[in-house]
C-alpha cells in the first residue's frame, strides 16, 4: 500500500447542500436584539491540522506506556455485527474489566476504537468523526474479516472493503464472528504493542492525513462535516 | 407497590458470597467445541484441486494457487483462503469432493498486518494443522450432490448373451438431467480428455435441456459424439472429482444422450454448416477412422476440399471393424459419418494406398495428406504354439465378426489379454458360442491382476455376467497342441508387471502353474502398426522414434512437410486420442497450408 | 383545593407544541424553546447502530425521527446474485442477535418453492435450535429492559446463562453466534453425545434465573415506577402500525405465529402464550418474561419428544446449480420480537429474483417508535426502544 | 485555626492518604459489585492506572477558559470539603483546617464542585453536558434540602456548628452516636447521601443509557483525571463528614477507613439493585420522605 | 379463502392468481384497481394488517411488480395483491392513509427502486442511503459487485486459477 503524503487536492466543502442545516452560515438575533452572524463550521469546529503525538523514550515513557496498556478504554460504538460479541466481554463469563479494559460511552474518553465488523459508508462517516475526537494515543482494532478485505459483504454497494484505507488499524482479529476470547487475545496483542511502544498507527494517520482524507472523501458523498474533528 | 417491592431486590446481594463464574484463563480453559468452525485445514495429498470449494464460496474467499505440477486427475492447485473474506460457513468443507478440507477448532488469529490473513491450508504450516477437533462434513446422508449414478437401463445378461443388439439403452430425459445435475463443473475432466471436450459445458446444456447448445459444444472438439458417447475410454470419468466419494459422472452416456436426441437431418441446421465455403486447397486423408474423420471434419469446416481414402468398403476404421455391434451399433456409426460426409467430404472406398495409389502420387495430387491408418495388425505373444492356425489375433477376428463374415467358433476358447479389446472379443465369441452351442465356455486370462486390468471395470463385470470366466494375473507360457488343434494354455502366476522405475518387467512365480483348456486361442495383447503403404525411400524422410513409432511435431507434421500422421499409429489405440489428433492435425494442416500460401513469411 | 390550579401548574403537555394547520407540530428551533439532539449512532442507549433525531422541550420529546441505514449491507441485492445455497450463510447475518429464524425462513422458502419435504428429525432439530435461539435472546432481552433503566445486574446474570446456551450452540452447530445450521433441505448435524444432559443443566440455571429476575425486576419498586404506564400502545395501533409478537400480546392481542399458524412441529407441543392488556413497557417486559419461561418449557418438551437419530437432510439437487421454478411465497415464523417473514420470488434461475425480509422491527422502530416517543421523557427513549425489541440490522438489512 | 507550614504539610499528607484511600475504596467497591454479577472485576490498582493514563494524555480540544476551569473548580470542591473537615478526632495532625463554623462552609463546598462543573460543562457545548448539568443542579438542590434539614437538626441538637464538637459530643460509646440520638436526621441525611454519591437510583446526571455521560461528556485526559481525583477525595470526605456527624467520628485511621467504607458501601448497596429514577421522580422523592424526615428531626429538637 | 377470492373476482378484474398454500394466495390486478382492492380487503374482508409492501423488478418486461401482502388476523389467511407498474417513471398512489406504517415501506421503495409515491410523508428524505448518486440499488440493472469493486476496490494480490485451463496449460502447453 503506497501512501502518498503529498498534500493532495482535498476538495474543500463548499457546496451548500453538503452542509448540514444546523451548520449553515446564518444570522441570529441575540436576546438584546442585536444581530450576530455565525458560521458554525468555522466558529465551532477546529480548523487546525492535528499534531503528531510525540513518543518519548526513557523509563517514564515506559511506565506511561504500561499505564496506557493496562487501561484501555473502549468506545462503545457497535459499528457492525461484531457489536454482538462485545457485550459478553463485560459480562461474567469473559469479564474484560479484569484486564483493565472498560467501555466508555463517549469518544472523548476512549482510547480504543473497535470497528466491529463491516462499516457501511454512512457509519464510516460517523466512525471517522468518533475516531478523530478520541484523544491520542489511540488505537483501532479491526474486528472480523469484514475489516480486512470486505468479508461477507465484499460485493455490497454500501460497505467498505478495506478499513486501513480510511482509518489506521493497529490490530486485526480474524473471524466472523470472532469468539470473545479472540477479542481478548486481540486486546492482549494490543497491550503488547503499546508496551513495546509500537502502537503508533494514530501518528501514521496524522502523517498521512491527506491520503486518508482523500480516500474518505472519495466515498463519502455528502461530506457535510468539518475536515478535522479533533 | 408495597414494602415487598422495596425489599425483594436486595435478595440479589446473596450472590456476593458465590464464586465468580468467570473463565479464569480464557485462552486455554475454553477451547472451541468439537464441531467448532475454526480455521481451515487441508489434506493436500487427498486434495485434487478441483476448485469446488472456490465455486461454492459466496465470498470469493478461496483462490486456487499452484502447489505442484498437475497430473491427470489432480490439477496441482490448492485452495488458498483469504480470511479477509471468509465467513466460516464451512460450505467449502461440506461440498469438498475429496473430503480433504476441514476446519479446526482454533479460532484466534491476531495480526497487525492485514496482508497476513491469506494462507494455503496444509501447505503453510499452522499451529492447528494437527488439531483433530473442528468442523467436518456431517455424517449420514448429508450430501450437496447425488453421489450415486443414475442407473442406466441395460439388457439383462440373459437377453443379451446371444445377440449383438446394443446392450445399453441410453438415458431418458429425466435420467440425463438428474445425472447431469451431479456435475460440480470442476473441469478436471476437460484437461484430462485428450480432445479437451467442454465437458462441464455440455453437461450444463443437458441441465438446461438445451440439446442444440450441447451439440454445438460437442462438435467444437469432437465430430463423432455418437461413437464417443458409446465407446470412449472415458478418461474423464476416471478423474471425475465426484468419483472420489461416490460414483463418477456418466460423462460418456451424457454425451451419447445429447447426440441421441438430435435426428441426423437436424445436424446441419443446428451446427450451422449448411453453406460451407470451399477454397481451392485439397487435402487427402488416408483412412476413415476416428482421426481421419475428425481431421476431415475440421478441415472441411475450414473450407478445404477433403478426400478420404478407405481400404475397406465402409468408413469407420477400427470403430466399425474393431468394436462389436452390441457396444456400438452400425447405424450410430453411420449417423456420425454420414454427417461428416454430408459436409462435402469425398470418400473413396476400397482404395488402399500403396496398392491402388501411391503415397507419392497422393502428395502430388493434393496439397496435404493426413494419414490416420490405425493399428490393424494383431500383436502376438510369441509363445510356443502361437503359430498354430487356430491361434488367432483378436483384430482379425473382430474385423471378420463385425463385417459379417462367418467365423469358426470352437466349443471352448481361451482369450489372452486384459484390455478392452480382449473383453470385446471375449464377449463377441461368447455370443457366438451361445448362438451355436447354447452355452458359453470361454476363459480370458490376463497378465495384469484384477485391479490393474486395463479393461473397464464394467466390461469385466459384464463379461462375467455373460458367462465368460476371467482369470487375471496369469502369464501365458505355452499352447498345448495336439493334432494341429490347440488343447489349452499353460500359464504361470504373475505378480507384478512393472518394476519400480515403471518399466515393463513382469515378475512371475514359475512354480504356480495353471492350465486353461481350449480348442481355440485368441491373442489380444495389443495391436501393431501397419505402415506398409509408406515406401522405403519415403521412410527416409520421416523420423522414427523408439519402438518403431513415427515421430511428428506437435501438429502431427512428419518430416515430409505435406504429410501428417495421427491417431492410433502415433498415440496408441484410443478413439478419443484419435479424434483429438485429427483435430489438431487439421489445425496443423491449416497452418501449414496458410504458411505455404505466403512462402516468404 | 387544587394546588395545581392555584399555582397554575399545567401538567397537560399533549397540546405542546402547537399543532399547525397541516397536522404537524410547529417547531421553531430558533425560538430557543427546543433543543435538537441525536441519540446515536454512537450511543450506548440505542440498541444497535441507529439514530434517533429528537427535538426536546426540556426533558420532553416533541418530535422524533428514526434514522436507520447505518447497518445497511444490501442483503436483498446481494442475495439476488448468490445461488440458493450461497444465500444461506449470507442470510444468517440479517439479524445479528437472533440469526436462526433467518436461516429457517430462507430454508423454508427454498423448500416450499422447490417442493422438498424435510425429514422429521431435521424438523425437530430446527425447532430446538429456534427455541434455543429465542432463549438466548430473551436471556438478555428480559433483563435488558431493566438495563435501560440502569439496572445492569440482571443483564449480567442473563448474559452468563446466554453464554452457556451459546456453548451448546457451538457444540451442536459449530458456531457461537452465527450458527449456519438450518440449511435448505435439512440441518447440519445430529445432537452430539450428552448434549441433552448439558442443555438440561443450563436450563436449570435458567429456571433459577427466571426466579431471580422476578425478584430483581418485577418486584422492584423503582422499575415499576419507571416502566408502568410508559410507552402505552392502544389496541387500535396493532393493525394500523403493524405491531407484532410480545408487544401485541401485551396489548391483549394474540399474535404468536407458533400458535396461530403452527409450523414445524409446534402443533405437537403444549403451550399457551401469555397475554395481558396493560400494554406498557412493564407489561411487554412481563410478556417477555413469560415467553422466557415458556421457551424453557418448550425446549424441555422438544427434547423429550424428538427422535434421537434419523435423516437430517432431504436429498436436494446439486447445490452448485440448484434451480427453482418460477413462483413466489411468503413464509413466516415467530422470532423473539414477533412475526418474522420472508417473501421470496423466484424466476426459474439458480438465484432468487427477489428476497424481502420483513421483521417486526421494521414497523416497531420506525412508525411506532416515532409515535410512542412523542411526549415521552428523553430518559425513557431507551426503555421504549428496548421494549419494542428494536433490531436495526433487520430494519435496513 | 492554625496556619503554620507544618499544619499545611500534615494536611497535604492527609489529602494524599485520603485520595489513595478513595481510589482503593472505589476499586474495592467495584470488585464487590462485580461479584454480585458473578464477575471478578477490576484489579485493585486499576484506578491508579487509569489516573496515570489520564494525566499522561494531552488535551486536544479547546472549548474556552471555563471549560478548563470547570474541573479545577470541581477538584477544589472536593479538596475544600476535605480541608475543613476534621478527619481523626482528637488529633491535631489530622484535623485539617476545621474551625468552629466549618459545618456551614462544608455545606457550601458540597455544592461548590457542582457549580464549577456546571460552568465548565456548559462551556463544553455538548447538549448532553447541558442536559446533565441542568439535571445535576436540579437534583443537588433537592438533595441539599433534607441534608440541610438534618444538619440544622444536629446543630440544634448539639448547639454547635463545629464538626469537631459534634464528634466530641458523640464520644462515650456506641449509643451516643447521633444515629441513635437523632435517628430522623440520620435517616434524612443518609437518604440524601444516596443522591450525593451518584449511584442509582439517583444517577440520572451521568446516565450513560441516554445522555452519555452527562456533564463530563467532553472531558478527557487531565480534566477527566481531575474529576476522578476529585471523586476519590469527595467520596471519602463526604463519607467522613457523615461519619463525623452521625457515626461518632473516628479516633484513628482504621476506624476512619472502616466507617467511611461502610458509609460509602451503603449507597452501592442500594444502587446495585435499583434502576435509576427519572429526574422529576428523584426530585419528587427527595422532597418527600427525606425532607419529611428532616423536618421531623428539627421538630423533635425544637 | 376460495369464497373470498370468488367474491373479489366478482368485484375486481383479477388477471392472475396463484394459490401457494391454504392460507396464502396472490392476486394480480390492474394498477388502477390495486388501491381500491387493498382498501376493500382492509375495510370489508378483515385484511386489516399490512404484512409488507415490496417491489420486484421484472426488467425484461419493463415492469415493477408491487406486492401488498395483507393479513387477516381472524381467519389467519394472507392475500398478496400484485400489481404491475411501468418501470419508466414508476409512480404509484400512496396508501399512507390506510396504514401508518406503510410510509416506511414507501420510503424504502422510493430509495431502493425509485418508485415514487407522491404525497407520502418524508418520501423525499434519505431513508437508508446517504448521498446516493447512482441508480437505485435494488433495480436489476444496478450491478453491486461492479460498483463495489470500483468504489471500494478489494485488497490486491489475489489471483486464482481455473483448474481446467491451468491443467491444460501445464499438461498440454501446446494445445
Amino acid at each position: 500500500m503506497e501512501k502518498e503524503n503529498k498534500p493532495q487536492d482535498i476538495p474543500v466543502v463548499k457546496t451548500k447542500n453538503f452542509i448540514a442545516p444546523e451548520n449553515e452560515k446564518r444570522t441570529v438575533t441575540a436576546p438584546d436584539g442585536s444581530l450576530i452572524e455565525v458560521d458554525p463550521i468555522n466558529d465551532y469546529f477546529c480548523q487546525e491540522r492535528p499534531e503528531e503525538y510525540k513518543v518519548k523514550s526513557g523509563a517514564v515513557e515506559k511506565f506511561l506506556n504500561w499505564a496506557r496498556a493496562e487501561s484501555l478504554w473502549v468506545l462503545g460504538f457497535g459499528t457492525g455485527c461484531g457489536s454482538i460479541e462485545i457485550p459478553p466481554l463485560v459480562t461474567p463469563r469473559f469479564d474484560m474489566y479484569r484486564y483493565g479494559v472498560q467501555m466508555r460511552p463517549t469518544p472523548r474518553q476512549s482510547n480504543v476504537f473497535i470497528i466491529s465488523g463491516y462499516l457501511s459508508v454512512k457509519t464510516l462517516k460517523r466512525a471517522i468523526r468518533s475516531y478523530e475526537q478520541m484523544p491520542s494515543p489511540k488505537y483501532v482494532i479491526g474486528l472480523g474479516s469484514c475489516t480486512i478485505n470486505g468479508g461477507m459483504y465484499w460485493d455490497s454497494y454500501n460497505t467498505i472493503n478495506r478499513l486501513d484505507h480510511y482509518l489506521p488499524v493497529d490490530v486485526y482479529i480474524a473471524g466472523c464472528m470472532p469468539r470473545p476470547e479472540a477479542l481478548l487475545a486481540g486486546f492482549a496483542k494490543l497491550k503488547e504493542l503499546i508496551k513495546a511502544g509500537k502502537a503508533e498507527k494514530a501518528n501514521e494517520y496524522i502523517r498521512n492525513l491527506d491520503w486518508y482524507k482523500a480516500n474518505q472523501k472519495k466515498i463519502i458523498k455528502d461530506w457535510n462535516m468539518p475536515d478535522y474533528n479533533w | 407497590m408495597s414494602i415487598k417491592d422495596i425489599l425483594t431486590p436486595f435478595t440479589a446481594w446473596k450472590r456476593v458470597a458465590k464464586e465468580p463464574v468467570t473463565v479464569r484463563d480464557p485462552f486455554n480453559d475454553r477451547p472451541g467445541a468439537d464441531r467448532y468452525r475454526g480455521f481451515h485445514k487441508n489434506d493436500v495429498d487427498k486434495c485434487i484441486g478441483c476448485g469446488t470449494c472456490e465455486a461454492i464460496c459466496e465470498n470469493e474467499a478461496i483462490d486456487l494457487v499452484p502447489f505442484k505440477d498437475p497430473v491427470s486427475g489432480d490439477s496441482g492447485l490448492r485452495p488458498r483462503v483469504d480470511y479477509g473474506r471468509c465467513c466460516w460457513c464451512a460450505l467449502c468443507v461440506d461440498v469438498c469432493t475429496t473430503n480433504s478440507l476441514s476446519l479446526s477448532n482454533e479460532y484466534k488469529w491476531i495480526a497487525t498486518d492485514p496482508e497476513e490473513f491469506r494462507f494455503t491450508p496444509g501447505i503453510e504450516e499452522k499451529a492447528w494443522d494437527k488439531n483433530e477437533k473442528g468442523w467436518k462434513k456431517p455424517e449420514g446422508n448429508y450430501e450437496f450432490y447425488n453421489l450415486e449414478r443414475v442407473s442406466m437401463e441395460h439388457l439383462h445378461p440373459e437377453e443379451r448373451n446371444d445377440s449383438f443388439i446394443e446392450m445399453v439403452k441410453g438415458f431418458s430425459k429425466e435420467q440425463a438431467i438428474l445425472e447431469a445435475d451431479r456435475c460440480v463443473e470442476c473441469g478436471i475432466c476437460t484437461a484430462t480428455c485428450p480432445a479437451h471436450m467442454g465437458i462441464p459445458e455440455y453437461i450444463k446444456a443437458i441441465r438446461n435441456d438445451d440439446m442444440e447448445e450441447g451439440m454445438r459444444i460437442l462438435y467444437e472438439t469432437n465430430p463423432l459424439p455418437e461413437i464417443c458417447g458409446r465407446i470412449c475410454t472415458h478418461k474423464c470419468e476416471t478423474v471425475c472429482s465426484i468419483g472420489h466419494k461416490g460414483d463418477p459422472l456418466s460423462i460418456r452416456w451424457l454425451k451419447r444422450y445429447i447426440a441421441d436426441q438430435i435426428p441426423e437431418d437436424k445436424y446441419k441446421e443446428i451446427l450451422n454448416t449448411n453453406n460451407l465455403e470451399v477454397n481451392d486447397k485439397k487435402v487427402a486423408i488416408i483412412g476413415a477412422g476416428p482421426s481421419g474423420l475428425s481431421a476431415a471434419h475440421y478441415l472441411r469446416l475450414m473450407g478445404y476440399q477433403v478426400t478420404i481414402f478407405e481400404q475397406y468398403e465402409k468408413a469407420g476404421g477400427m470403430m466399425r471393424y474393431g468394436i462389436p455391434e452390441y457396444r456400438l451399433p452400425y447405424d450410430q456409426i453411420d449417423k456420425d459419418i454420414n454427417y461428416i460426409l454430408s459436409l462435402g467430404v469425398e470418400i473413396k472406398y476400397n482404395t488402399r494406398i500403396g496398392k491402388d495409389i501411391t503415397l507419392d502420387q497422393l502428395g502430388k495430387d493434393f496439397d496435404a495428406v493426413f494419414a490416420g491408418t490405425g493399428l490393424h495388425l494383431g500383436r502376438g505373444t510369441g509363445i510356443e504354439g502361437s503359430d498354430n492356425q487356430h491361434v488367432y489375433y483378436s483384430t482379425d477376428m473382430l474385423r471378420k465378426i463385425t463385417s459379417g463374415e462367418e467365423i469358426e467358433v470352437a466349443d471352448s476358447i481361451v482369450v489372452i489379454g486384459g484390455g478392452n479389446v480382449a473383453m470385446d472379443i471375449t464377449r463377441s465369441l461368447a455370443r457366438l458360442q451361445m448362438q451355436k452351442f447354447d452355452k458359453v465356455n470361454i476363459i480370458t486370462t490376463s497378465l495384469e491382476t484384477e485391479e490393474n486390468m486395463p479393461a473397464d471395470r464394467e466390461e469385466v463385470v459384464e463379461s462375467r455376467e455373460e458367462g465368460a470366466t476371467v482369470y487375471p494375473g496369469w502369464a501365458p507360457q505355452s499352447i498345448e497342441i495336439k493334432d494341429g488343434i490347440p488343447q489349452g494354455l499353460h500359464v504361470v502366476k504373475c505378480n507384478s508387471l512393472f518394476d519400480e522405475t515403471g518399466r515393463f518387467n513382469p515378475q512371475c512365480e514359475m512354480d504356480v502353474k495353471n492350465y486353461y483348456p481350449g480348442h481355440m486361442i485368441v491373442q489380444s495383447i495389443g495391436q501393431g502398426i501397419d505402415i506398409s503403404y509408406i515406401s522405403e525411400e519415403f521412410k527416409e524422410n520421416i523420423k522414427f522414434g523408439p519402438r518403431g513409432r513415427v515421430e511428428t511435431d506437435e501438429y502431427f507434421q512428419t518430416g515430409v512437410k505435406w504429410f501428417f500422421m495421427g491417431g492410433d499409429i502415433i498415440q496408441g489405440p484410443d478413439v478419443i486420442h484419435g479424434i483429438a489428433n485429427g483435430h489438431k492435425a487439421a489445425v496443423g494442416i491449416d497452418r501449414y497450408l496458410r504458411e505455404s500460401d505466403f512462402p516468404n513469411n | 383545593m387544587d394546588i395545581k390550579k392555584i399555582f397554575q401548574i399545567n401538567n397537560d403537555r399533549s397540546s405542546y407544541p402547537e399543532i399547525g394547520e397541516d397536522g404537524k407540530p410547529i417547531i421553531d428551533l430558533s425560538s430557543h424553546k427546543y433543543v435538537k439532539i441525536w441519540q446515536g449512532p454512537q450511543h450506548p442507549g440505542v440498541t444497535g447502530n441507529m439514530a434517533l433525531e429528537l427535538t426536546l422541550s426540556g426533558d420532553e420529546i416533541v418530535e422524533s425521527k428514526t434514522h436507520v441505514g447505518y447497518l445497511h449491507r444490501g442483503f436483498e441485492k446481494l442475495m439476488e446474485r448468490r445461488k440458493f445455497i450461497q444465500c444461506f450463510p449470507t442470510c444468517v447475518r440479517l439479524c445479528v442477535a437472533e440469526p436462526d429464524p433467518n436461516e429457517y425462513l430462507l430454508a423454508t422458502c427454498v423448500e416450499e418453492l422447490s417442493g422438498i419435504e424435510v425429514p422429521e428429525t431435521a424438523q425437530w432439530l430446527r425447532m430446538l435450535v429456534l427455541e434455543m435461539s429465542r432463549l438466548q435472546v430473551l436471556l438478555r432481552g428480559v433483563p435488558g429492559q431493566a438495563g435501560t433503566f440502569a439496572l445492569g445486574l440482571g443483564y449480567q446474570w442473563g448474559s452468563y446463562i446466554r453464554d452457556l446456551i451459546l456453548d451448546r450452540f457451538e457444540e451442536l452447530t459449530g458456531g457461537r453466534v452465527y450458527h449456519m445450521y438450518i440449511l435448505p433441505g435439512g440441518v447440519r448435524g445430529l445432537l452430539p453425545d450428552g448434549f441433552k444432559k448439558r442443555l438440561e443443566e443450563n436450563l436449570k440455571l435458567a429456571d433459577e434465573f427466571v426466579k431471580n429476575i422476578n425478584d430483581l425486576m418485577f418486584n422492584n419498586i423503582v422499575f415499576k415506577k419507571r416502566a408502568k404506564g410508559l410507552g402505552y400502545i392502544p389496541k387500535d395501533y396493532i393493525d394500523r402500525y403493524g405491531v407484532y409478537g410480545p408487544a401485541a400480546r401485551a396489548a391483549g392481542v394474540m399474535r404468536d405465529i407458533r400458535k396461530t399458524h403452527p409450523y414445524l412441529k409446534y402443533a405437537e407441543l403444549d403451550f399457551e402464550p401469555y397475554t395481558t392488556t396493560e400494554s406498557d413497557v412493564y407489561a411487554r417486559s412481563v410478556v417477555r418474561w413469560h415467553d422466557l419461561k415458556m421457551t424453557i418449557d418448550l425446549i424441555r418438551q422438544i427434547m423429550a419428544k424428538m427422535p434421537e437419530k434419523g435423516e437430517i437432510k432431504a436429498p436436494t439437487p446439486n447445490v452448485m446449480h440448484w434451480r427453482i421454478p418460477k413462483g413466489e411465497t411468503y413464509v413466516k415464523c415467530e422470532s423473539s420480537r414477533g412475526e418474522y417473514g420472508m417473501y421470496m420470488v423466484t424466476d426459474g434461475s439458480d438465484t432468487p429474483r427477489r428476497v424481502n425480509l420483513k421483521g417486526p422491527s421494521y414497523t416497531h422502530a420506525n412508525a411506532l417508535l416515532e409515535k410512542l416517543l412523542i411526549n415521552a421523557n428523553i430518559a425513557d427513549t431507551a426503555g421504549i426502544m428496548v421494549s419494542l425489541a428494536t433490531c436495526p440490522p433487520e430494519i435496513e438489512r | 485555626m492554625d496556619y503554620s507550614i507544618t499544619k499545611f504539610l500534615w494536611t497535604l499528607l492527609g489529602l494524599f492518604i485520603v485520595t489513595n484511600w478513595g481510589m482503593l475504596m472505589s476499586s474495592t467497591i467495584r470488585r464487590i459489585g462485580a461479584r454480585v454479577s458473578g464477575r471478578i472485576g477490576i484489579p485493585w490498582y486499576q484506578p491508579w492506572v487509569d489516573l496515570t493514563k489520564l494525566y499522561s494524555l494531552k488535551s486536544q480540544v479547546s472549548h474556552g477558559t471555563m471549560f478548563y476551569l470547570g474541573p479545577v473548580f470541581r477538584l477544589m470542591g472536593g479538596v475544600g470539603l476535605f480541608l475543613f473537615l476534621p478527619m481523626i478526632f482528637g488529633s491535631w495532625h489530622w484535623s485539617n483546617y476545621s474551625f468552629s463554623g466549618d459545618l456551614v462552609l462544608i455545606l457550601y463546598f458540597q455544592l461548590f464542585g457542582m457549580l464549577g462543573m456546571a460552568l465548565g460543562a456548559g462551556e463544553g457545548g455538548h447538549p448532553y453536558s447541558t442536559i446533565g448539568v441542568s439535571r445535576g443542579l436540579a437534583q443537588f438542590t433537592t438533595i441539599e434540602v433534607p441534608m440541610t434539614l438534618a444538619v440544622i437538626s444536629i446543630a440544634i441538637q448539639y448547639h454547635t456548628l463545629s464538626i469537631s464538637q459534634i464528634v466530641a459530643a458523640q464520644q462515650g460509646g456506641f449509643f451516643t452516636w447521633t444515629v441513635w440520638t437523632n435517628p430522623f436526621a440520620t435517616g434524612a441525611a443518609m437518604l440524601s447521601l444516596l443522591g450525593a454519591f451518584g449511584h442509582s437510583p439517583f444517577n440520572l446526571i451521568q446516565a450513560p443509557n441516554e445522555i452519555p455521560i452527562g456533564p463530563p461528556t467532553e472531558y478527557h485526559g487531565v480534566f477527566l483525571g481531575f474529576l476522578r481525583t476529585n471523586n476519590a477525595i469527595l467520596h471519602v470526605a463526604e463519607a467522613a463528614l457523615f461519619m463525623n456527624l452521625f457515626f461518632g467520628g473516628a479516633t484513628n485511621w482504621i476506624e476512619l477507613i472502616v466507617k467511611t467504607f461502610l458509609i460509602y458501601f451503603w449507597s452501592v448497596f442500594v444502587g446495585m439493585v435499583f434502576p435509576r429514577f427519572r429526574i422529576e421522580q428523584s426530585v419528587r422523592w427527595f422532597l418527600k420522605i427525606p425532607t419529611l424526615l428532616g423536618i421531623l428531626a428539627i421538630v423533635i429538637f425544637l | 379463502m376460495q369464497q373470498i377470492i370468488q367474491d373479489i373476482e366478482s368485484r375486481f378484474t383479477i388477471t392472475d392468481k396463484e394459490t401457494r398454500r391454504n392460507d396464502l394466495c396472490f392476486l394480480t390486478v390492474d394498477k388502477l384497481q390495486a388501491i381500491s382492492l387493498v382498501t376493500y380487503l382492509r375495510d370489508y374482508q378483515g385484511y386489516a394488517s399490512l404484512t409488507l409492501l415490496t417491489a420486484v423488478d421484472w426488467i425484461e418486461e419493463g415492469n415493477f411488480q408491487l406486492t401488498y401482502l395483507l393479513n387477516n388476523p381472524s381467519t389467519r389467511t394472507e392475500i398478496g395483491v400484485r400489481t404491475m407498474i411501468d418501470r419508466e417513471n414508476a409512480t404509484m398512489e400512496s396508501t399512507h392513509h390506510l396504514w401508518e406504517n406503510i410510509q416506511t415501506y414507501q420510503r424504502e421503495l422510493k430509495e431502493m427502486f425509485g418508485i415514487d409515491f407522491p404525497g407520502s410523508p418524508r418520501i423525499d428524505e434519505d431513508f437508508i442511503l446517504e448521498g446516493w448518486d447512482n441508480i437505485p440499488p435494488y433495480r436489476r440493472d444496478f450491478d453491486t459487485k461492479k460498483y463495489s469493486e470500483e468504489t471500494y476496490f478489494p485488497r490486491p494480490g489475489r489471483e486464482t486459477n481455473d483448474p481446467s485451463t491451468y491443467m491444460k496449460s501445464k499438461l498440454y502447453p501446446n494445445d
